[in-house]
């Protein structure tokens, strides 16, 4: 299966994560022919997840389709790159029922479009206006800090580090200045 | 829609109503308390003679429900900064992170778990000196 | 002093009715390994709704589904003697006979249909309209053993039926008893026929709209139906009371049957529960009817 | 759509018998359902997002918040997930010991099911009965863990605390008292005539379905397909142990109270087992403090068997202190939509709680 994968696809590798779940890494317009090439020659007939990630720094996203074989035994990640700039990437609906609520989820958390899923319609997020949230550049803290107040009585709250920098250096000069008084002490009383 | 005659089906429930004579599963509230088992994690308590105040607590917080604050009570002596915790129970989840990165082992989750108010500002809790 | 007499039944039937209730939830929670609420809790939650504002109203018409209900309970109990040969507490029983209860205890079924359809709760709707389709159903196979008993007491008022039995009823005739047993576990909206305000199908049914004086009063109303029912069947089948203590034990042993009957079973669907009603007690009733003509007195 | 003849009607979310925060839209025609659409979002609360913001350590506290009757499969995929990704190696009392705390939370979310299913058809003396058992065994997880709902318990490396004195010996009792009332809960509701009135014949799934769209747990065991992940991609220690996979024919509501009703008897025989076979040895690996332990930049796909089914997480670290992604696929994503909307089209009113809990729906894991 791995010599056709290759041969067919030209990967470079394909990593055996565990005994029970291979991963590859495809292009994006192959990763179609992958996916049918697995469900119907190596009987990876369940599709139980897709999955995005988003890796800003490199400016894409990372879609993996997680398929099972029908005894179970076996899992396939088959990963691919899109662009995080109009993110899209065809629908898996014609294939696989399930799909459809999954590219939903993943629709409304990134903002990918999935053209043929026909009902890519708000999940679970009510008349959400922002960046899609699961998208690295949505700052929760800020979303928070704009929309939502800290409870009140909160203050008082110390910078421990600073604070224990202020008394090292309080202590410090208490010890000098005592340590002058008694020199200055001490010369007083040589004076004398 | 189908129902039919079976009587086996019928009969065998019967065992419910043995419960009638059996002890109930539930106790009197108020005048019978559940006794809770040792080391549940309840309300903090914060031992102010060891309490080296080093925010290990406010730190491993994801809830950001810690804040140091300067006390008026007796503290350690070794207690650098002079801080102790305070906690915000409206952030608070019990995971008890906090009292596994206590150095000294001061902070710590007591049995004690029932608090009533009225007053939203009361969530903010002082740990007991025990 | 025919106005003493009805508000001393009213009162009575109030009282021993939200005991009653207290009991039922007690025993159910007994059955249930709980130890349940106070036996009062009932009463009290009725007269704490009394003293709340409703939260929605729908009119008059609304309004008037509760009193109508009400109404209905209370007339039926009017007619209903409690003993079968005491002046007192025999209410109106003197210028009605078993005919009219029976016509009075559809009226309660019908004036809150009307009050709910106006309220336009789906769930309200559904609880009627189910309800209604139960009340057909179980009238079948109750009104073959009334008629029976009737026949076979050749009466039709009540305190005769009730003091003409030299064996109990339920004993001369078991099967025109489990026949209306069935029709009474229904009427008391006991499952596994209690479709009408069933909580994960259609929330509370028809109860869902009403808050507030409304509740309170279909709490009430509730309470001294179930207990003016439990007085007919004690009368019809189980001999009649002379004193209190009789009415009492009589009513009990027949309302903690009915409770067990509700602990043990599921519910049914709408459909079944119809299907199962004219089957069975039907079929039970009818046969008992032929031995009770062919054998009777 | 002709008025007077249809009404739309919303099932939930404020229900006393529904699974918690999810509504199903529902289209009537009497009380027979022409088409049913499900609502979730009455309980977002962005657990995937919080994950990215906080280190690893600090993230495991709420996995377990995701799924509330059922928290442990959770907390065992998190940390199988972070172990794999860290190359960390655990003992094997660690091992059994997340093996007993996973089948107890198993039988307590099972316990928790027979409540509900007998709560959907008014039986409701079977639904106390079950929650006052299941109490014995979040009595049994306060004393391990210090919480009865939320353990937070399985730490990546390992366990947070040993087990007390003589927690087996109790752990014993209550299985021995459990033996008892499942022969109790066989009389009074599995053989209820009531209840097969009711379930015989409902929500019925054919096995192709299953395959093809990702059923899983129950809904698939139902059909008589033997599928479970304890036994198909065996994780911890269940190679070594020994049990069933119980299976059950028809695909209807009946058929997979039998399947829950089998799997409790088996999660006892696996516990006794635990017990017997209990290793001593370390709870925990030595573990960096929560600023300086780092995930290697790469990804997994680890799933548990929890009470309704597979439940598997997607993880990706990026070699900082952080998750770069975690991704939760339990099993009510499919069941709640692709499945129970196809279930409930020509069910009756009566039907939905009925269907609803025999799936296992649970909606927190769904918008996590």
């Amino acid at each position: 299966m791995f010599a056709t994968i290759k041969n067919r696809f030209a990967t470079t590798d394909i990593e055996v994560k565990r005994e029970d779940l291979y991963k590859v890494v495809v292009q994006r317009d192959a990763i179609f022919e992958l996916i049918f090439m697995l469900r119907e020659q190596y009987d990876y007939q369940t599709l139980n997840a897709i999955t995005c990630c988003d890796w800003i720094e490199e400016e894409h996203f990372a879609i993996t389709y997680i398929l099972t074989t029908s005894d179970r035994k076996q899992s396939f990640m088959v990963q691919t790159m899109i662009g995080r700039e109009d993110a899209q990437i065809d629908s898996l609906t014609h294939t696989f029922e399930q799909a459809e609520i999954m590219e939903r989820d993943l629709h409304e958390m990134y903002g990918i479009d999935f053209p043929g899923n026909q009902n890519l319609v708000e999940l679970s997020l009510e008349n959400w206006v922002h960046t899609p949230p699961l998208r690295r550049e949505f700052d929760t803290l800020e979303f928070v800090n704009n929309n939502l107040s800290f409870r009140e009585g909160r203050d008082g709250n110390m910078d421990v580090k600073k604070e224990m920098k202020r008394l090292r250096a309080l202590k410090k000069a208490q010890k000098a200045a005592a340590k002058k008084a008694k020199e200055e002490a001490s010369e007083v009383s040589d004076g004398n | 829609m189908k129902w039919s005659i079976d009587i086996s089906g019928t009969l065998s429930p019967l065992g419910i109503l043995a419960a009638m004579m059996q002890k109930p599963n539930t106790i009197a509230y108020p005048a019978v308390k559940k006794e809770t088992a040792v080391g549940y994690r309840g309300f903090h308590t914060n031992l102010l003679v060891d309490c080296i105040g080093c925010a290990n607590c406010q730190d491993v917080c994801m809830n950001d429900a810690i804040d140091m604050i300067k006390t008026d009570k007796e503290y350690n002596v070794k207690n650098s900064s002079q801080c102790i915790p305070r906690i915000d129970y409206g952030r608070c989840c019990w995971c008890s992170l906090c009292t596994d990165v206590c150095p000294p082992d001061s902070l710590k989750l007591d049995e004690e778990y029932l608090g009533v108010t009225q007053y939203a500002s009361d969530f903010l809790y002082m740990p007991k000196d025990k | 002093m025919i106005i003493l007499d009805l508000a001393l039944m009213l009162i009575t039937a109030y009282f021993v009715g939200f005991i009653y209730y207290g009991l039922y939830r007690n025993i159910t929670a007994r059955f249930q390994r709980r130890i349940g609420p106070t036996i009062f809790q009932s009463f009290y939650d009725s007269i704490k709704f009394f003293g709340k504002k409703e939260a929605i109203s729908h009119g008059w018409m609304f309004y008037l589904g509760p009193i109508i209900m009400a109404t209905g309970a209370i007339m039926t109990l009017f007619f209903i003697p409690f003993f079968y040969q005491s002046e007192s507490f025999s209410g109106l029983s003197g210028y009605g006979n078993l005919f009219l209860v029976l016509y009075l205890m559809l009226l309660g079924p019908l004036g809150n249909a009307m009050g709910v359809g106006v309220g336009g709760n789906p769930f309200g709707v559904m609880g009627v309209t189910r309800g209604l389709t139960r009340l057909f159903a179980l009238e079948l196979p109750f009104y073959i053993a009334v008629v029976a008993i009737m026949s076979i007491s050749q009466s039709a008022d009540i305190a005769t039926i009730a003091g003409s039995q030299t064996t109990i009823n339920a004993f001369a005739h078991p099967l025109l008893f489990i026949a209306a047993l069935f029709s009474f576990v229904a009427m008391m909206g006991q499952s596994p026929f209690d479709v009408v305000g069933a909580p994960v199908e259609v929330y509370s049914g028809p109860a869902s709209e009403f808050s507030g004086k409304f509740l309170s009063l279909l709490m009430s109303q509730s309470a001294i139906f179930s207990f003016a029912k439990l007085v007919l069947m004690v009368n019809l089948f189980l001999g009649g009371a002379d004193g209190f203590f009789e009415l009492l034990w009589k009513t009990f042993v027949l309302f903690l049957f009915v409770i067990a009957f509700g602990a043990i079973y599921g519910r049914f669907k709408t459909p079944q529960s119809v299907d199962f009603l004219i089957k069975v007690p039907t079929v039970i009733a009818i046969v008992g009817l032929i031995f009770a003509t062919a054998w009777g007195n | 759509m002709e008025t007077n003849k249809h009404i739309t009607i919303f099932h939930g979310p404020q229900h006393p018998g529904i699974t918690g925060n999810m509504s199903v839209e529902l289209d009537l025609i009497g009380e027979t359902i022409q088409k049913a659409t499900t609502h979730v979002g009455y309980l977002h609360r962005g657990f995937e997002k919080l994950v990215e913001r906080r280190t690893v350590i600090q993230a495991f506290t709420i996995v377990c918040r995701i799924c509330v009757p059922e928290p442990d499969p959770n907390e065992a995929n998190f940390a199988m997930a972070v172990e794999e990704l860290a190359g960390i190696e655990v003992s094997e009392r660690v091992k059994y010991i997340r093996v007993m705390v996973l089948e107890l939370s198993r039988l307590a979310s099972q316990c928790m099911w027979l409540a509900g299913q007998s709560g959907s058809i008014g039986l409701y003396a079977v639904g106390q009965w079950a929650i006052a058992d299941r109490d014995l065994i979040l009595d049994l997880f306060e004393e391990l863990t210090g919480g009865r709902v939320y353990h937070m318990y399985i730490y990546p490396g390992g366990v947070r605390r040993d087990l007390p004195d003589g927690f087996l010996r109790r752990l014993e009792k209550v299985l021995n008292h459990f033996k008892k009332r499942l022969k109790e809960y066989d009389n009074i509701f599995i053989n209820n005539a009531s209840f097969k009135s009711r379930a015989i014949g409902v929500g019925i799934v054919s096995p192709e379905e299953c395959i093809k769209n990702g059923y899983v747990g129950q809904v698939l065991r139902g059909c008589g397909i033997e599928a479970d992940v304890r036994k198909d991609a065996p994780y911890l220690v269940y190679d070594q142990l020994d049990f069933e996979v119980p299976t059950a024919q028809g695909g209807d509501v009946y058929a997979r109270a039998l399947v829950r009703r089998a799997e409790m008897d088996q999660s006892i025989h696996i516990l006794e087992q635990v017990i017997d076979k209990m290793p001593e040895g370390e709870i925990m690996v030595k573990m960096p403090t929560h600023r300086k332990f780092k995930l290697p930049k790469n990804d997994t796909w680890v799933k548990v068997e929890s009470s309704r089914g597979e439940f598997a997480y997607y993880m990706a670290g990026d070699g900082s202190e952080k998750i770069r992604r975690m991704q939760v696929r339990g099993p009510s994503l499919v069941h709640a939509f692709t499945l129970l909307e196809d279930l409930l089209v020509g069910a009756e009113l009566s039907d939905v709680a009925l269907i609803m809990n025999s799936l296992g729906i649970c909606p927190p894991e769904i918008e996590r």
